[in-house]
């Protein structure tokens, strides 16, 4: 069924609505309003105010009261409304959820999920345009989702309210109305398995969530050159899949790395050390990491514009290894 | 409390300006004009122009998110806002910023911010730095009622009681934060309500109604310019628009904005004026006039105005290039 | 109030295991067996008897920092307890919690924090799946009075307010916030004071009387299961030891310190006990001596408890192995 | 002259104080208790509660303060007591501090340094052993420094003060009682120069904190078995002196990276990233990445001792280089 990525994890999140009880969801503006870029839109009416719970503004208590639902046997399902916001509410990811079933012996666990949104390109400036997924991925003890398709997107949600650790799911503004064929009804994509975007034989780029759009549409330009690109999103950071990451680079040889974030401390440092760690011997040219500057986002559109990692950035990186 | 003609003449000019200023805001938000998000507070203009008008120059301010109101009343230039607006070089913030970081620290006006409740702590540091600095200068910090529930406002209003900083906290209770009505987010019925926690005066005021307004602010300014601590007034009003520009605010029972359309802060004082025999309709129109003038001016000076040259993304990161 | 024997006899019992218990470890610790930070509250006893007496096994606990007490009175299990703070493998948390994060969740033990504010919403999570499970159980949350003025304590408590919550709040007043007294953190006289901003109930109480706060929480925990919302109790007490072990405490005036130790909980009630004839100097000889026997006990099963296998620091991360 | 790495900062904050009266150094129990590890003490007497303020425990109050006070003209040093709560005022630092330049168009500063310290080893378990550096160097506009050795840390730290952006300054609970001999009175270390802590020509170690001490122990083993190892301690991580780094990988084409925190984007991971992008041909071998694994911080101290990178597993990870 042809749905948008929006409309994808919406129908995931009724998918678990629906199986089980122990669901329910909490956020800013999530119920009759249907959350700030309509995603939970017509979920109130559907599952009514024990199931769909708007809270205050107030971002310490909905990611903290999860950890205590959770760790007492409910299956929250919270959304902080930008990712920008998670910095408010960082303790209770880093701290708390990340390591309640550690601390107290592996005889608690925190199965919640936490819905945020990513992206710039929308003109909202330096607080609400962030990409921030790497800065988690520090912090052993959850789990990171960054899906780039509606497809994935459902079935990451669905495995994502399931999984017995705590979840960060990051959405993309610029994906919400995306759409693609997506299975009807109860499905899963696996949690820690990277997906091969387009097959190709030159070189690799791995990227995820708008950056594989990106990626895509310069695999496209650079095909015309004869570059054969394979362009890899892991879907999940942490877990990553590094089998699929060094299996892609063996063939290719080459590694460029696309990330919207700024190229200091991204995730595609990490991917880019792993490389360096244990695929030098794959390597037949340095790796490149296309990402935005190591600067706030700017609001004025021209300047947002060439913050933003461009397909023509990808392509004139990609050329450079050849 | 007895006013003289100018000083009410001021308040409606004030009035008037701010009326005009984002009224074309919000025809220029629908042309397509000014990107992002952008937040008005049409039918809350008597707060920004009582309030302001109790300070002075080198007084220093926190704004919120929705801030073109109080940034006029504080004398902010209206040509580089709107410039700011439409993402120019000759911006407040060179287009940097945009409408949700609004700032001009030559005005004292710290900066609006899109981190709700991240200003109570930044405008608690001003006003220890006022007091510090051994000047006679005051600190407001204006926010609204949805992120009066942020845990920030928790610990400056502490401390600010407790060291008695001078400080006053200003709620714009305006119905709603985002969908979310007062009695949907707030455990109490006023926000001022919460004063005695920190063993300060606390009061709700009708916010629509521009003298009183002035005569609250006036009263806790000199408390704090006093050295006797921080004080809590929140003005009671309401958000004619939705939360941002293109939020049709289907969550208002049409009744209520009515109610409240009919309260408008303008007319209100207008009429006073017409039956005081201060002023005829035909200078109330003038200075409608006069507010409109500066916003075609400043309309004008900002489509004139240069885009920021690309380069701009790099500086001002830090002092230096590091 | 009146008391039975047999009640006034465990809440005595009580307190002389807690003092057994923390009295030996500052030995164990000043003897190098205890590694770490390790805070005691020695002469706070009578709120963990009190406050415990009024809660059914499936009710549910946050507990701070300091909370050996506590959870003896909750009914933990003391041998694990202990070998958890020798970071044993039979401990409460297999050893990788430590004092600062002793949890019992099958005895609804949330766990100890050592994110000073961060158990407020994880214990409204609590309270709030209380509600959800349609079952009766409630919620308590105990904190000090320093880490009353992190801003999570506003966001839980305005929530818990607003929706009614299941949950009591109890502070536990010990006259300091590490270094710094009340008078130097507190806003207010009292932490109670801050209730009204919440519309709930706040009331402060002699904390070394445990009867009154017996009396007070039974209240408290009645309304709570009504359904008719939280409270907020605040128990004024003191802390006999530096904040940690190895802090002197330099900064208590000596003459308070005298004051307060003339008022330790356990002669209190044993004086009583003695008064009412229901116990004779026996009677209490004995109570002691069967806490002693306890911690001598615990102290050998420590002792004589393996180490945990260095394989164990990588378990309990996640469900899985990633 | 003598002085322990506590001493040095001690020292640092003094020549600051004295020099500059808009310097003062705000945090919790930093007055007359002399701080948590004793690295303030005396400086209360010294220069009384104007310039040494103690707060109460509210950190997004300490640091979002700091950004107000020094936006408005002072240079506050302030202090968050562990490196483990800078996840409380997470926003503070990451969209607030670091963005106020940038967002208001370079017109306002934020000349701020934030105390605080990391480190495993003493027992404290996972909430107060962390050494979480690396999160913050993904946000532009912030500084972070790190020092090793006493001199450096008094000539960063007087750089920091002087500096006008915003700082981030890393002590280690294991480096406090180093002592060597420390310049006395004023002087700079600058900020972004790398030191060679050891020359060596077949293999570099990058390494900061205490990982340079356990790094130096290594090389010093390694020296007996053939191995010369180059100790490079980039002293701050932003800016990096990236040029000191591929310079020695130039001379020895070997890199180890040493860092105490989880190995999964600890700022290892950007380090080995750099190299594998812009000295990939230098390298003879692949990167190693030497640190602790991908989980929390356990308690107890056979766990925390399996958790530290030991002397043992750098020249493990050295010697399979070769
Ligand atoms: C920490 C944080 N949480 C949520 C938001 C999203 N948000 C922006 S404005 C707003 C509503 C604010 O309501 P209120 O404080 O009453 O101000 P108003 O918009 O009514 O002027 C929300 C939820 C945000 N910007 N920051
Ligand atoms: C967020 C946070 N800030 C600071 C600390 C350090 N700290 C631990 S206990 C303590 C004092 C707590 O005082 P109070 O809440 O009164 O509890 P008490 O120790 O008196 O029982 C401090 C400052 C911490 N653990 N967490
Ligand atoms: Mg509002
Ligand atoms: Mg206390």
């Amino acid at each position: 069924m042809q749905m948008t990525y929006a409309e994808a994890i919406r129908d995931g999140l009724r998918v678990e609505l629906k199986r089980d009880p122990k669901v329910y969801l909490a956020g800013e503006d999530v119920g009759p309003f249907g959350g700030c870029f309509g995603v939970t839109a017509g979920l109130f009416d559907e599952f009514g105010p024990k199931r769909i719970v708007d809270t205050p503004i107030s971002e310490n208590f909905i990611v903290g009261h999860a950890v205590g639902s959770s760790a007492c046997g409910l299956r929250p399902v919270v959304e902080v409304m930008f990712d920008d916001f998670i910095t408010v509410c960082f303790d209770e990811f880093a701290n708390q959820a990340a390591k309640v079933r550690y601390m107290f012996g592996g005889k608690a666990k925190v199965p919640m999920v936490c819905l945020t949104i990513n992206g710039a390109g929308v003109g909202a400036a330096a607080q609400h345009s962030q990409s921030l997924e790497a800065l988690l991925t520090h912090i052993p003890g959850l789990i990171t989702v960054i899906p780039s398709t509606p497809a994935d997107a459902k079935g990451l949600l669905i495995a994502a309210i399931r999984d017995d650790n705590p979840v960060i799911f990051y959405e993309h503004k610029q994906l919400l109305g995306v759409s693609e064929d997506v299975p009807e009804g109860d499905y899963t994509v696996p949690i820690g398995k990277a997906d091969i975007k387009r097959e190709g034989s030159d070189v690799t780029i791995v990227a995820w969530s708008w950056m594989v759009q990106k990626s895509l549409a310069a695999a496209e330009e650079l095909a015309k050159d004869g570059i054969s690109v394979e362009v890899l999103d892991p879907r999940t950071l942490v877990p990553l899949d590094k089998e699929a990451i060094l299996k892609s680079v063996g063939k290719t040889g080459r590694l460029v790395i696309v990330q919207e974030s700024c190229k200091t401390m991204g995730f595609g440092s990490e991917i880019a050390a792993i490389v360096a760690e244990e695929g030098l011997d794959l390597l037949n040219a340095p790796i490149i990491r296309v990402a935005a500057p190591n600067t706030p986002i700017p609001f004025s559109p021209v300047l947002e514009q060439e913050y933003i990692p461009s397909v023509e950035k990808i392509v004139a990186a990609v050329k450079s290894l050849f | 409390m007895e006013f003289s003609k100018e000083q009410l003449f001021d308040f409606y000019q004030t009035m008037a300006t701010c009326r005009a200023f984002e009224s074309r805001v919000s025809e220029l938000f629908a042309a397509g004009k000014i990107p992002g998000f952008v937040h008005l507070s049409l039918g809350q203009e008597a707060i920004a122009a009582g309030v302001f008008a109790c300070v002075e120059k080198d007084d220093k301010c926190g704004l919120h998110h929705r801030s073109h109101g109080e940034m006029i009343a504080k004398g902010g230039d209206i040509n580089k806002m709107m410039a700011e607006l439409f993402g120019k070089a000759t911006g407040t913030c060179k287009g940097k910023g945009g409408s949700m970081h609004l700032a001009d620290m030559d005005m004292g006006l710290l900066g609006a911010n899109g981190i709700l409740g991240a200003g109570f702590a930044i405008a608690a540091g001003a006003a220890f730095a006022c007091r510090y600095n051994e000047t006679n200068d005051i600190t407001l910090c204006l926010f609204g009622d949805g992120q009066s529930n942020r845990g920030p406002l928790h610990e400056s209003f502490n401390v600010a009681a407790l060291w008695k900083l001078p400080i006053v906290w200003i709620c714009e209770n305006n119905g709603f934060g985002l969908s979310n009505p007062v009695k949907g987010h707030l455990a109490t019925d006023n926000v001022s309500d919460r004063a005695a926690a920190y063993g300060m005066p606390g009061v709700t005021v009708d916010g629509n109604d521009v003298l009183a307004v002035y005569e609250t602010t006036q009263e806790a300014v000199k408390r704090a310019r006093r050295g006797d601590g921080p004080s809590l007034l929140e003005f009671k009003t309401w958000r004619w628009h939705g939360h941002f520009e293109g939020d049709p605010g289907l969550y208002k029972d049409p009744k209520d904005q009515e109610e409240w359309l009919k309260k408008d802060p303008i007319p209100r004082l207008g009429n006073m004026l017409i039956k005081k025999k201060y002023a005829t309709q035909e200078d109330l129109d003038q200075m409608k006039a006069i507010g409109e003038a500066k916003i075609d001016a400043a309309v004008k000076f900002a489509e004139e105005s240069p885009w920021p040259d690309a380069s701009e993304l790099y500086t001002d990161v830090y002092d230096r290039q590091l």
